[in-house]
């Protein structure tokens, strides 16, 4: 009984038991929340070096599910991310709350689909295995979002379905030349052939339309923007997330040896174009849900504009990124509860209808503005810790383009997401009107505190994420020496 | 000789692909999609996989083309006519020449790989220690057990997913009837489906349990069982129930439940999850693809229905 | 125990805050009395302070905040002057904010983050590393923009959009220094001046502009002061708690910090950076006192003149002769009294008599004496009239330009003193000599609340003469300042 | 040069994919880029299968890889065919976000 | 059973086997050639089966065994059903060459 397969399993068995209870499925909830968070806490306390073979199968056929820090640190983000969003989602689904019973059925099994796929995703190093995750995540991604809207929602799934099909491309051509499809092995045996360099750049095509980096990202602000709160409070906080950590495992342990600066630079290029580009669109958004939609785009990017700088000094530059990445779906995830119950309570979709929210329902507001504040990388957050080593890493490597990204990428954040919160702020009578239910705003709050506690325990955290991780085995990263 | 017949074979695969994909009808594609199928089943014959053939006819042509032909007719009666758009020049050119490139490049990188097989020395010796032969059931229920847990889960997934589009009015409908509206023809297709049904049924359990020693198993099983599922309500025998009723429910369930059940079970008796305790790996690997063959007819055969719709030939069904 | 000092200092405000958010309005007088008590003690924790300090026991609490860098609490000389200065003064602008506000809406929110003010600045004053200053320097514009934007109309949301825009884009550039510094040289601990003998130059030059620029925006120096007068569209306790004790402080605290314990006098010198500062500050001065001659409206002529009274902290601090920097320090405490008080009477007659222009001040004298009397001292201060507040760091500030070899530095002082005389007399003048223009509705002491509304400015206003007259004690800040500059940075 | 065996058919795979890849970019109807993403699967399919083929049979791992990968195609399309429907049917007038707004005033 | 009568089999199923490809062609040029749906239908199912009939058993001789020869059987049993299932099928909804459109009239059984 290890934390390695339960935290698997039990969803699974939950989305068993949703579909079984069918109309009052949504209670289970309230047992899956603390007992996943108990799992993922036990986790992170496993000792360093916990790993083992999923039924005793050694590699290279058996499965690995190895609990490194990049594992542990997203299994309990994502773990408190999905608890908060699932207290909402009780609130959200619920019979009264309107909206049709199919949905409200279908929303529950397809959340505990996506939790055990992100859970399979984060914990195994077997390449095909995390092609069976990343689906699971995908179809339950196109499931939530198509609760909102189905046009969005076909332009996701035709974008995912591509995506799988590079990366399943990559993963026939590692197996055909290596004849494995486990991480930890190819990382010993992978060499510049031309095979391997092929695999790696659809591989890494396929994950960059799943993690949405600029320019694939055509497909997440309809779908996030048009989905119920819960929804896309999930889709943006950890469907994105899988993507990236995939990457991670590729070019920093996999193919270490072999991720050329030029490549690397190209994807820091891409983040940085991505920063500037979401967080353009995001000040043109007139739609509050659009522009916390582009805003996930925008910080994306910052995960890719981190690529060059683990590559070149990993010691200082991985807890960032790490960090940042968990800081950004904790209070993405807030956001999205928050702008769904504002929404709920606004007359209309827009901005401008958010006019004197902050008296009507002050707990939300203030969830949102914490959330904000992470989001643009101000103290005392996560987001502002995050920011802070990178940008450490950057000027100690002299990267200062990046520097200038990443300050300047925070300042444009300031300006759209203060947006909403002063309107909200401004006291004229707006036709607001309280939300029947105080509690929901519970959800979100908690999830916005936990992102700015983050700012608290940066050293903490840098020696989790830091467990296992491939620089700490002493190979240095990147073709750079 | 073969080779001349691999090679013939091949060329007919991309020539049915071709015309599969840039012919102007939809139907004339959906048709030949199901023909490039058969053909690339063949091709898995020729390469000896008999497995992979029968499932690549009986799940990849088969049950792929029953759920696009009946989206396309449901799109037809809905007056999408499927037009194909033209798209403008310069971006056909455009992505034409991307992928020629890619091709060119992908066939390259394919060509510098010595075929070979990679891992059939490493799990022969493994399988006697599961008492069966069939390599591939050994991997697929085994070795890879935990892909095929989350792959099932995989397809039950998308079928809630697909269920969970259905708007409220047609909440009580059952997945959109599919009889037939010409009577006679409804005679003909029923008269068939008694036939076929019992058949179909014998050659599922038998393809089960023939799949621990020789090609077989739960996945092709499944896939012949949906294919007589989806004759037979054809024919107006069998109605398919709606996803939440019981039976339907615990059909769809009864595969994951077993398999993730066995597993934490392995897991719960001091082994490790999905570990079979020694000596009851055969029992346990034939239970588990029993009840998956069962998940996998269901699940697929109302994945290729698809959801009730609020459609005019479900409303006309009930007029009569 | 003494580690746990500064900690205390830092939970106080912020359990305040806390409390003030969650009692509902109809709690409100429970709101208020904690709100006190709160700051009462936080004064009783500053004498502790004052013993522990004076008697040479270092009071820290380290903790690393991100690997590499520590969250670094120590109360030294210099931190101790500016948070006793802003503590003293927030619990009279408390007192102040409750009178004037007396029933309003949103005003848990407002004293919520209120504390949460109180919060950064002291934060600000007691940080012993850059990155800790930083932090709550970021945590000081996010507690004060919802301040500005309290009335939440058309007005204050502009203003605190542009207090956003200055403030967001000056803590980036101060963050782009800091990295960059300890990036060369490490992380930067204040009262641990790191070596920066090996640094290039142009790199140290290029930092200090990022850094000085950075904080200047706060310090309202020329270039960055126009988020200033457009604040004043926040509510009178708000402007008073800005312009006189928490924002415009920290910029200037922040740029004395850059300049003795980062750089160092001397490198300052070596690098020659300190006249061209000094320009600055000058410039500001006058440039400050023009426009406030120029305004109509009082509180917009106020906020200009605080521009300019500022920006003498910031001439002390650049030039190099020591009484140079005494007067800087001392005016820090100075300009912090009297603005409080200009900024508190200004708002009583806003608040009482409707009074917004200049020409509305005509007869207030004999309507509100008492207001107008605290008033007319604190004007009388600013104007550098002796012994009076002003006239001392005037006087430091000359003799240091004097010392240190720029005697322009006595003309830009005098002409800033004819200056201050030219928009402040007329004031003064108005209220006590010309009768009272129609259509200004007074309520002459109707209710007990009113001593609550003019206590806070009187004692402020007493403040101002005693400041001047006991300089010589040896605990007045001029006192203080004096051992700061002995001790610190005069070796 | 005799090709060996297990590379005629991976090359087709090989062009199977990239006729699928452009097929999808250039034709605009879901029904059809669902149905070129299915021919790209086969191709990649065939791919692996080629390269894995020895004088003793297929390599029973990379049959078991497609078999997966084979039923998990089928269940995206049948979703992918099911939601092409489901917005034909009704659109997405009445999809406006169910979530945000309650039926009513 | 000598290697001559070996060779006779040999030769029978190759003879078999040419003469279903012959069936197989004739039917691919009925379904060409015929004007309309009906038509192309009749030459298809009963060229198609006719050849598949002999197919297997070329197939079934060429193996020799009867385990083989039954199963092959049972292919060509089904076969048969399902293409007469799918021909009745089809003739009854493909529109008449006529151009009217609509499906052929056959004479409607009483009472169904």
């Amino acid at each position: 009984m290890s934390p390695l397969d339960l935290l698997v399993a039990t969803p699974l068995g939950f989305m068993l038991a949703a579909l079984a209870f069918g109309g009052q499925g949504r209670w289970l909830i309230l047992v899956a929340s603390p007992l996943m968070m108990s799992l993922a806490v036990w986790l992170v306390f496993l000792p360093p070096d916990a790993a083992h073979v999923v039924g005793g199968w050694d590699l290279p056929l058996g499965i690995l599910l190895r609990g490194d820090g990049v594992a542990r640190v997203f299994v309990l983000g994502a773990a408190l991310c999905a608890a908060l969003v699932g207290l909402q989602a009780l609130y959200e689904f619920s019979p009264q709350s309107g909206g049709p019973s199919a949905r409200n059925r279908g929303f529950w099994p397809l959340f505990y689909l996506m939790w055990a796929g992100a859970n399979a995703g984060f914990l195994t190093t077997d390449l095909f295995n995390l092609y069976v995750a990343l689906e699971m995540v995908s179809l339950a991604g196109v499931g939530l979002s198509a609760l909102g809207s189905l046009q969005a929602a076909l332009r996701y799934f035709l974008f995912a379905l591509m995506g799988s099909l590079a990366y399943l491309l990559g993963v026939a051509l590692l197996f055909a030349n290596y004849g494995t499809v486990d991480i930890t092995l190819l990382a010993r045996t992978a060499e510049a052939d031309a095979a391997t360099l092929m695999a790696l750049a659809v591989m890494t095509g396929g994950l960059l339309v799943k993690s949405a980096l600029f320019p694939l990202h055509g497909w997440l602000p309809p779908a996030h923007a048009a989905a119920p709160a819960p929804a896309s409070a999930l889709l943006s906080a950890i469907v994105v997330k899988l993507g990236f950590v995939i990457l991670m495992r590729l070019w920093f342990e996999a193919f270490a040896t072999l991720a050329a600066p030029i490549a690397v630079g190209l994807l820091g290029a891409l983040g940085a174009a991505a920063v500037i580009y979401g967080s353009i669109q995001a000040m043109r958004q007139r739609q509050l849900k659009a522009l916390v939609a582009y805003s996930t785009v925008a910080q994306v990017g910052y995960l890719f504009v981190a690529f060059p700088l683990v590559a070149a000094a990993p010691s200082a530059a991985w807890s960032g990124m790490t960090l940042h990445a968990v800081a950004h779906m904790l209070a993405k995830a807030a956001m999205f509860l928050a702008a769904g119950l504002m929404l709920k309570a606004a007359p209309g979709r827009d901005i401008a209808d958010l006019v004197g929210l902050a008296r009507v329902m002050p707990v939300t507001v203030t969830a949102f503005a914490l959330a904000a504040i992470s989001l643009m990388g101000l103290p005392p957050s996560g987001g502002f810790a995050a920011k802070f080593m990178l940008l450490d890493a950057a000027l100690d490597q002299g990267a200062y383009i990046y520097a200038a990204v990443l300050l300047g990428g925070g300042l444009m954040a300031a300006v759209y997401l203060f947006r909403p919160i002063a309107v909200a702020f401004s006291g004229a009578h707006g036709r607001a009107v309280a939300l029947k239910a105080p509690l929901a705003a519970v959800a979100p709050l908690a999830l916005a505190m936990c992102a700015i506690a983050l700012g608290f325990f940066g050293v903490a955290f840098a020696e989790l994420a830091a467990i296992g991780a491939p620089w700490a085995q002493g190979d240095a990263i990147g073709g750079v020496p | 000789m073969s080779a001349a017949f691999d090679i013939l074979l091949c060329l007919m695969i991309l020539a049915t692909a071709g015309i599969a994909l840039f012919v102007r009808g939809a139907f004339a594609a959906i048709a030949f999609f199901i023909a490039f199928g058969n053909l690339l089943g063949l091709a898995w014959l020729a390469l000896g996989a008999v497995n992979v053939a029968l499932a690549e006819i009986a799940v990849g042509a088969g049950v792929t083309g029953v759920a696009l032909i009946l989206a396309c007719s449901r799109l037809f009666e809905l007056g999408d006519n499927l037009a194909d758009v033209r798209t403008p020049l310069a971006s056909r050119l455009g992505s034409a020449a991307l992928c020629l490139g890619f091709t060119v490049m992908l066939a390259g990188v394919v060509l510098t790989i010595p075929p070979g097989d990679r891992l059939s020395k490493v799990v022969a010796p493994l399988l006697p220690g599961l008492g069966i032969e069939n390599p591939v059931t050994g991997v697929l229920l085994a070795f890879r057990g935990y892909d095929t847990l989350l792959e099932t889960f995989v397809l039950l997934g998308a079928l809630v997913a697909a269920w969970s589009l259905t708007p409220d009015a047609s909440r009580r409908l059952p997945p959109t009837t599919m009889v037939m509206t010409d009577p006679t023809s409804r005679i003909v297709a029923e008269a068939f489906t008694r036939l076929l049904a019992p058949a179909a049924l014998i050659i599922a359990a038998y393809l089960v349990w023939v799949g621990s020693d020789l090609p077989g198993g739960a996945f092709q099983a499944g896939a012949v069982l949906a294919g007589a599922l989806v004759v037979a309500t054809l024919g107006g025998v069998v109605v398919l129930p709606r996803l939440d009723s019981l039976a339907a429910r615990i059909a769809l369930m009864v595969g994951p439940l077993t398999f993730l059940a066995i597993g934490l079970a392995g897991a719960a008796l001091g082994g490790r999850f999905l570990a079979y305790p020694d000596g009851l790996e055969k029992t346990l690997i034939v239970t588990i693809e029993y009840a998956l063959a069962i998940s996998i007819a269901a699940g697929l055969a109302l994945l290729a229905i698809g959801p009730p719709q609020p459609m005019p030939n479900n409303a006309r069904a009930d007029a009569r | 125990m003494n580690a746990l000092v500064p900690l205390l200092l830092m939970f106080l405000p912020l359990i305040a805050a806390v409390i003030s958010f969650a009692l509902p309005e109809r709690l409100a007088v429970w709101r208020n009395a904690f709100n006190i008590l709160f700051a009462f003690v936080k004064l009783l924790l500053i004498g502790y302070l004052l013993r522990e300090v004076e008697a040479g026991r270092s009071v820290e609490w380290r903790y690393e905040f991100l690997p590499g860098h520590d969250f670094l609490l120590r109360v030294d000389s210099l931190a101790l002057l500016f948070v006793t200065l802003s503590v003293f003064l927030w619990l009279i602008t408390t007192i102040y904010a409750i009178a004037y506000f007396g029933r309003g809406p949103n005003l848990a929110r407002f004293f919520g983050f209120f504390n949460l003010c109180v919060l950064a600045a002291t934060g600000v004053a007691i940080s012993g590393t850059a990155i800790t200053f930083f932090l709550f320097y970021e945590l000081l514009t996010l507690a004060t923009w919802p301040l500005i934007v309290h009335r939440g109309d058309e007005k204050s949301l502009r203003a605190g959009r542009i207090y956003l825009t200055y403030t967001l884009a000056g803590s980036a550039a101060l963050l782009a220094g800091i990295l960059w510094l300890k990036a060369l040289v490490g992380p930067i601990e204040f009262t641990v001046p790191p070596d920066l003998g090996e640094v290039s130059p142009i790199a140290l030059t290029l930092i200090f502009i990022l850094c000085v620029g950075g904080l200047g925006v706060k310090a309202a120096l020329v270039p960055f002061h126009g988020w200033l007068p457009e604040a004043m569209a926040a509510p009178a306790p708000v402007s008073a708690l800005l312009h006189a004790v928490a924002v415009v402080k920290a910029g200037a605290f922040g740029i004395v910090r850059i300049i003795y314990d980062v750089y160092g006098v001397d490198t300052v010198a070596a690098l020659n950076l300190g006249l061209p500062l000094a320009a600055l500050a000058s410039v500001t001065i006058l440039y400050g006192s023009l426009r406030a001659l120029m305004q109509s409206d009082l509180k917009r002529r106020l906020a200009y003149s605080t521009v300019s009274q500022v920006s003498y902290i910031i001439l002390g601090a650049s030039l190099v002769g020591p009484y140079a920097v005494i007067g800087g320090l001392v005016h820090l405490v100075h300009q912090g009294v009297m603005k409080i008080t200009l900024f508190m009477c200004a708002g009583a007659l806003a608040n009482r008599m409707g009074i917004k222009t200049i020409a509305d001040i005509n007869g207030a004298g004999r309507s509100m004496p008492v207001t107008m009397f605290a008033f007319t001292i604190a004007a009388l201060g600013m104007i550098g009239f002796p012994p009076l507040a002003g006239f001392i760091s005037k006087w430091y500030l000359g003799t240091g330009g004097l010392q240190s070899g720029a005697p322009w530095v006595v003309a830009v002082l005098a002409a800033s003193s004819l200056l201050n005389a030219a928009y402040f007399l007329p004031l003064i003048f108005r209220a006590w000599l010309l009768p009272r223009t129609a259509g200004t509705t007074v309520r002459e002491f109707a209710s007990a609340e009113d001593w609550m509304l003019v206590l806070p400015a009187a004692v402020t206003a007493a403040l101002c003469v005693a400041v001047g007259v006991m300089a010589a004690w040896a605990f007045s800040p001029l006192g203080w300042a004096t051992r700061i500059a002995e001790t610190g940075y005069l070796q | 040069m005799l090709v060996e065996g297990g590379h005629v058919f991976a090359v087709t795979g090989a062009v199977l994919a990239g006729l699928g890849f452009y097929s999808f970019l250039v034709k605009r109807h879901p029904i059809r880029q669902l149905l070129a993403a299915n021919v790209v699967g086969a191709g990649v399919f065939l791919m692996l299968g080629g390269l894995g083929r020895s004088p003793g049979g297929a390599d029973p791992f990379a049959q078991a890889l497609v078999i997966t990968g084979i039923v998990i195609a089928v269940a995206l399309s049948a979703l992918g065919a099911a939601m092409v429907v489901r917005l034909a049917a009704c659109g997405d007038k009445d999809e406006a976000p169910l979530g945000e707004k309650r039926e009513g005033p | 059973m000598g290697p001559e009568f070996l060779a006779v089999l040999q030769i029978l199923s190759l003879a078999l086997l040419a003469a279903g490809v012959l069936f197989y062609v004739a039917g691919s040029v009925g379904l060409l050639r015929f004007p309309d749906a009906p038509s192309r239908l009749h030459a298809l199912t009963k060229a198609d089966n006719v050849g598949l009939g002999l197919v297997s058993l070329a197939a079934a001789i060429y193996w020799g065994e009867p385990a083989i020869a039954a199963k092959i059987a049972l292919v060509w049993l089904f076969a048969i059903i399902s293409s007469g299932m799918t021909a009745q099928l089809l003739a009854r909804a493909a529109p008449v060459a006529d151009g009217s459109g609509s499906p052929a009239e056959y004479e409607r059984e009483s009472g169904t």
